[in-house]
């Protein structure tokens, strides 16, 4: 045991590469683990944010502030019945929500959380990226047939047709990026997404600055397909709640209803995790060749403690500012107790040898958070499209400027 | 990267390969079938995993499985399967059926009787680490009439597809 | 059910009694000054009130130039010109009225029921032309289960609103593209408002099969 | 004029389109409980994929027997079952059934009444075009605009129910003028109003007006002609959006209409797009009215002379008024008796829903969740 975790500390690499099942079974636990809590913490944020942009206040029974709404919402629907509808396709209908459920987690083994946080570290790991989360159209054509149902059927076809559409846009802008991997002293580019992001410390920019404005196009064309890829708002057709009640998900209920939503989140997160391993430098700290030496080492490092702090201290705040009657006691408890967790896990992180392996994964996930934060955002604000001008925007806008900027990128590649 | 259980995920892959080769053309319902052709489409590329050919087998899982096979799904699914179905499942042809799997069978008894020879034995040597690079090196350098054909091939097609598809352009 | 149709009820509460100082203008609205003296009460309405005054214009003595008795009356009420045609010219007169007099809005279709009377039921187009600012009001009689020839020609609107004629009083119009009930449900027996129909009357059979339940009430 | 038989709603004239291999025809029931039709509408849609070849209206899920009703009460008996029918602009229905029934008793209500009731009717129209745009944004899937304008809104209902206890069937004005005189700090209450909502409203066309997304999805959407209009009789923001400058409280004026000074917006090309502007400047020119009317309110009493058994000369009438759908006409006809013999109401919704199949056919699905938003309907009313 021991012997194992010393392997682990003294461990250069990601335990797949290493040949170590037992870590690299471990961390798929703990990704699979830390995935789900992060689907519930976004179940949380999104409600709230979209809340407090619509001028609500959202959940605010379940826990302090509705922080335990989620496991509630779990429970619901874990304890819900759950209907098969007659008619449907029972083998199909059962084996579609797994199959999304598989897709959107198994990408999860090559995203790098740091240089050797990862389950392990595939040499096609965009590769795999891409045509594991393409798996899960599978997913939404079979549930969208097997229920029965004309809407379900329309959803899912409006859903399969957006989701191959987008993919083409999406892979060209993640070729250039991967083209510019090969921009290196040896000449030879990866699609392993440790190599993608070592590449980018090597070159000491990151990808969405290079070749101003081309890689800023490039990401700004997968940030945009990455959203249809998701099927969220402003593209979020296929469960166009107002035309066609639900999509493809119509007549899922309980826990099958929870892991297309499980499903869905994880893809967000996932997605959000391709762009910033592919344009915002992954796990890289900001400045890491600017703001260089071992004082702006140490104050980059303190960043984590001191979020966790700060979201304390939010916390605290909102403890003090709690109603003084004993019918919120155990809420103003609650959230007490909250504080404490967030303050404690911060003053954990300021701890040095955790400070230093935390520090990636904390980037990591900051920047990814922006994009969670993004996905609310448009759905707060814009409209839905229509079919034919979201096919419009995929094929006629955004392939063309991705190839452009592929060409262009080659172009460039080759002249510089 | 040391291979794991070699054997056993050969004959695991190869079985499920060959079992939903099987129930793609037993099974009645269109679209049950399209769904075990997917199964076996990603068994072969766990095969091209094990055969150090992971691009091929990322490409595999892109292309065939997550969009080729959506495009069959999608079609199958707006033809009326209630017609289908009561279709006889296997046609007349089984004597040609018969000649042409003794024949495929034939020529994979030759191969492996015979086959040690037939090829060269520099192209079994793959690395894995730089396995895209050589794929594109060959495509693009040694194979490049072949692809530029093949690219060709495949826009006749396209266009062949729109001009049957489309009555009025 | 008949002590529904017809209660005697009381005089319903009608407003407080502030001093009343409306203006017994009739059909039109004049401009009020913002600040006015309150004026003396004018004559409350009377229960007589005014009568029709026959009603003289161009589209009139056109119209029974053309057509002689067919216009059986043309009068204003309350400063609302209405027109009563005999069933058989009231689709040509209804053509007329749009193609020559710009009367090109159908406001509404609707009908009236008079059991007592020979021919029951009151047919009436009302119409307006934005051209002359002007409305008008059409009115044919029809005897039950006599039926009058479409204005849905003339008019694309009148579909439905026959259709809804046709559902409460069951006047039926030739040549409706689509004759069938609107509001009721299909299969639905009798013409909720005719005068015969009972305000608590229900068909009863059709909510016993329909909705299985014993009654709607 | 277009040729009237190519309206006729029946799912027979559409045709697949059959250029592209063997199309799929789909006839999909929308309603009446899917979410976009906005109460218990159903539309039965022909489809060819995504395209509507024809659409059918089933109506009357709704229907309550208002004018059989009518026929068994008393005048004022019947007044509150007006607020009834569309009930997010009860003040109108109010204000069209009183004025009828005192033109057929050939009284006229005091100036002071008048102008109480065009302001009430107006922040009700401004109430019922927010709640449009609410439901609207949220059919074309921008859910914000939601939230916005039901909070604006219950600024207004929040001045009805001081004004009269009621929020939504507010009952506001009897026959012969109004119940109740404005309350202490009406008139306050309504300025703040007035100069709080039109930031408010600019808050609205910020996240719609330009943004892209929104013109796409409306712009040549569910367009209609004004001849269009004018064969189907439909009234109100849809027929001034194809450019027809018709507005009742104009053309034919009533209540204390004349002594304002305002505009009626239109638009151009009658596609959704038009029908969404024309509404915001409706909203705009809605406050100006009530403005006037808030600093020129006359002194005096509310309510005329009206007899206590109210026994309407035999004869009928037809009085309408211009409500935030449309022509919202009464047909009262009295036999002399305390009950009207006959009520009809011209409902500006009903009307307006039967040129859905016009505006739909050839376009998308979600164009017909746009367009039977845009024409903003309400079922208490098409079905009464």
């Amino acid at each position: 045991m021991l012997d194992y975790i010393t392997s682990y500390l003294g461990m250069n690499t990601t335990p797949g590469q290493a040949g170590n099942v037992l870590w690299a079974l471990i961390y798929i636990l703990i990704v699979f683990a830390g995935v789900s809590v992060a689907v519930m913490a976004m179940n949380w944020l999104e409600r709230k944010a979209l809340a407090h942009f619509q001028i609500r206040l959202g959940p605010m029974r379940v826990g302090p502030h509705g922080l335990l709404q989620p496991i509630a919402d779990a429970v619901k629907l874990l304890t819900k019945e759950d209907i098969i509808p007659d008619e449907a396709d029972r083998l199909v209908f059962w084996i579609a929500p797994l199959i999304i459920l598989c897709a959107s987690f198994t990408v999860y083994i090559v995203i790098p959380f740091g240089p050797t946080h990862a389950v392990t570290d595939l040499n096609i790991g965009i590769l795999f990226m891409l045509g594991v989360s393409s798996l899960s159209v599978l997913g939404v054509v079979m549930a969208g047939w097997a229920s029965n149902s004309h809407y379900p059927l329309i959803g899912s076809l409006r859903s399969s047709a957006q989701m191959i559409s987008y993919e083409v846009a999406m892979g060209m802008a993640v070729v250039s990026a991967i083209l510019m991997t090969s921009l290196n002293k040896s000449g030879t580019g990866t699609l392993s997404m440790i190599g993608i992001v070592e590449a980018q410390q090597q070159q000491q920019i990151w990808f969405l600055f290079k070749f101003f404005p081309l890689g800023f196009i490039a990401f700004a064309v997968f940030a945009i397909a990455m959203v249809a890829e998701t099927n969220r708002a402003p593209f979020d057709l296929p469960e166009a709640e107002s035309e066609l009640t639900a999509g493809f998900h119509t007549e899922y209920s309980g826990l099958r209803w929870s892991l297309f939503m499980l499903g869905e989140y994880a893809a967000m997160i996932a997605v959000s995790s391709i762009a910033v391993t592919l344009w915002l430098g992954g796990w890289l700290r900001p400045f890491p060749n600017t703001l260089t030496g071992p004082a702006w080492d140490l104050v980059f490092s303190l960043f984590p403690g001191f979020t966790f702090l700060g979201l304390a201290l939010i916390a605290f705040i909102g403890v003090i500012r709690m109603p003084k009657h004993p019918y919120f006691r155990i809420q103003t408890m609650g959230l007490a107790g909250f504080a404490a967790v967030l303050g404690l896990i911060g003053l954990i992180l300021f701890i040095p040898p955790v400070r230093d392996r935390i520090q990636d994964i904390f980037w990591f996930t900051a920047k990814v958070g922006v994009f969670m934060y993004l996905y609310i955002w448009y759905r707060a604000t814009f409209p839905r499209y229509r079919f034919d001008q979201l096919m419009k925007v995929g094929w006629k806008v955004l392939l063309p400027i991705a190839i452009g900027v592929l060409i262009l990128t080659a172009i460039l590649g080759v002249v510089l | 990267m040391q291979p794991v259980a070699t054997t056993f995920f050969f004959y695991f892959l190869s079985g499920l390969t060959l079992l939903s080769g099987v129930l793609v053309i037993t099974r009645k319902n269109p679209v049950h079938s399209a769904l075990a052709l997917i199964l076996g489409l990603l068994a072969q590329a766990g095969l091209y995993l094990m055969l150090y050919a992971p691009f091929v087998a990322g490409v595999q899982i892109i292309l065939y499985a997550g969009g080729i096979m959506v495009l069959f799904l999608f079609v199958i699914m707006l033809v009326n399967i209630e017609r289908s179905q009561k279709e006889e499942q296997f046609n007349k042809q089984w004597l040609i059926g018969m000649l042409s799997a003794g024949a495929l069978g034939a020529l994979f008894v030759l191969v492996y009787t015979k086959g040690s020879g037939l090829f060269p034995a520099s192209m079994a040597v793959p690395v894995e680490s730089n396995n895209t690079q050589q794929v594109g090196v060959m495509l693009y350098g040694q194979y490049m009439f072949a692809f530029e054909i093949a690219s060709l091939l495949l826009l006749v097609a396209i266009i062949g597809a729109v001009v049957m598809a489309k009555r009025r352009i | 059910m008949p002590e529904e149709t017809k209660s005697p009820t009381p005089p319903p509460k009608s407003g407080e009694p502030k001093p009343p100082a409306g203006q017994p203008n009739p059909g039109s609205v004049q401009s009020t000054p913002a600040h006015k003296p309150p004026e003396k009460p004018a004559a409350p309405a009377k229960p007589a009130g005014p009568a029709p005054v026959p009603w003289q214009s161009p589209l009139v003595s056109k119209l029974k130039a053309q057509y002689g008795s067919g216009v059986r009356e043309s009068n204003t009420y309350l400063g609302q010109n209405y027109l009563v045609l005999d069933p058989s010219i009231t689709n040509e007169v209804l053509q007329i009225l749009r193609d020559e007099e710009q009367f090109e809005y159908c406001v509404d279709v609707t009908a009236v029921h008079y059991p007592q009377r020979e021919k029951p039921f009151d047919l009436i187009w009302i119409l307006y032309s934005f051209a002359h600012n002007e409305r008008l009001r059409v009115k044919t009689m029809l005897a039950d289960g006599e039926s009058i020839a479409s204005s849905v020609p003339i008019w694309v609107t009148a579909n439905w609103l026959e259709r809804e004629v046709f559902d409460m009083f069951g006047i039926k119009f030739d040549g409706h593209p689509d004759l069938k009930r609107i509001l009721l449900p299909d299969g639905w027996k009798g013409y909720p408002l005719r005068k015969d129909y009972g305000i608590i009357q229900q068909d009863h059979e059709w909510v016993q099969i329909n909705l299985g339940i014993e009654s709607g009430q | 004029m277009t040729d009237p038989t190519t309206y006729l709603s029946h799912l027979e004239l559409g045709e697949p389109d059959k250029t592209f291999l063997d199309s799929n025809e789909l006839i999909i029931n929308m309603g009446p409980q899917h979410p976009a039709t906005h109460g218990v509408l159903r539309v039965i849609l022909k489809l060819d994929g995504e395209k509507v070849l024809g659409t059918e209206c089933v109506i009357g899920y709704l229907h309550r027997g208002v004018e059989k009703i009518a026929e068994n009460r008393t005048y004022t008996m019947f007044n509150p079952y007006v607020d009834r029918m569309d009930y997010v602009a009860a003040v109108s229905n109010g204000l069209g059934y009183c004025e009828a029934v005192e033109k057929l008793l050939n009284i006229e209500a005091p100036p002071r009444a008048k102008y109480i009731r065009v302001i009430l009717t107006e922040l009700n129209r401004v109430a019922s075009h927010q709640l449009w745009l609410g439901t609207h944004a949220l059919d074309i899937g921008a859910m914000t605009p939601l939230f916005y304008t039901f909070r604006d809104r219950e600024e207004i209902l929040k001045i009805f129910e001081k004004y009269c206890g009621a929020r939504l069937t507010t009952h506001a004005f009897r026959i012969g003028g109004c119940q109740y005189e404005t309350y202490e700090g009406f008139e306050r209450d309504v300025i703040k109003f007035l100069d709080f909502v039109p930031p408010r409203i600019d808050e609205y066309e910020e996240l719609l007006t330009t943004n892209r997304i929104w013109v796409e999805r409306t712009r040549n959407v569910g367009k209609i002609s004004a001849d269009d209009c004018k064969a189907l009789g439909v009234t109100g923001p849809v027929l001034r959006a194809s450019g027809v400058k018709w507005d009742i409280r104009k053309a034919l004026p009533y209540a204390a209409y004349p002594e304002f000074d305002f505009e009626i917006p239109i638009g151009a090309n009658g596609d959704t797009y038009d029908r969404y502007m024309v509404r915001m400047q409706e909203m705009r020119q809605s406050l100006r009215i009530v403005r006037q009317a808030v600093e020129r309110i006359p002194e005096g009493p509310i309510m005329a002379k009206v007899p206590k058994v109210m026994k309407p000369p035999v004869g009928e009438i037809y009085h309408s008024i211009e409500a935030p759908k449309g022509e919202l006409g009464y047909f009262i006809v009295s036999d002399g008796s305390t009950q009207p013999y006959r009520v009809r109401v011209r409902p500006p919704s009903f009307v307006n829903l039967q040129a859905l199949d016009i505006m739909v056919r050839g376009q998308l699905v979600a164009d017909v969740i746009a367009v039977i938003g845009t024409l903003d309907i309400v079922l208490g009313e098409v079905d009464r």
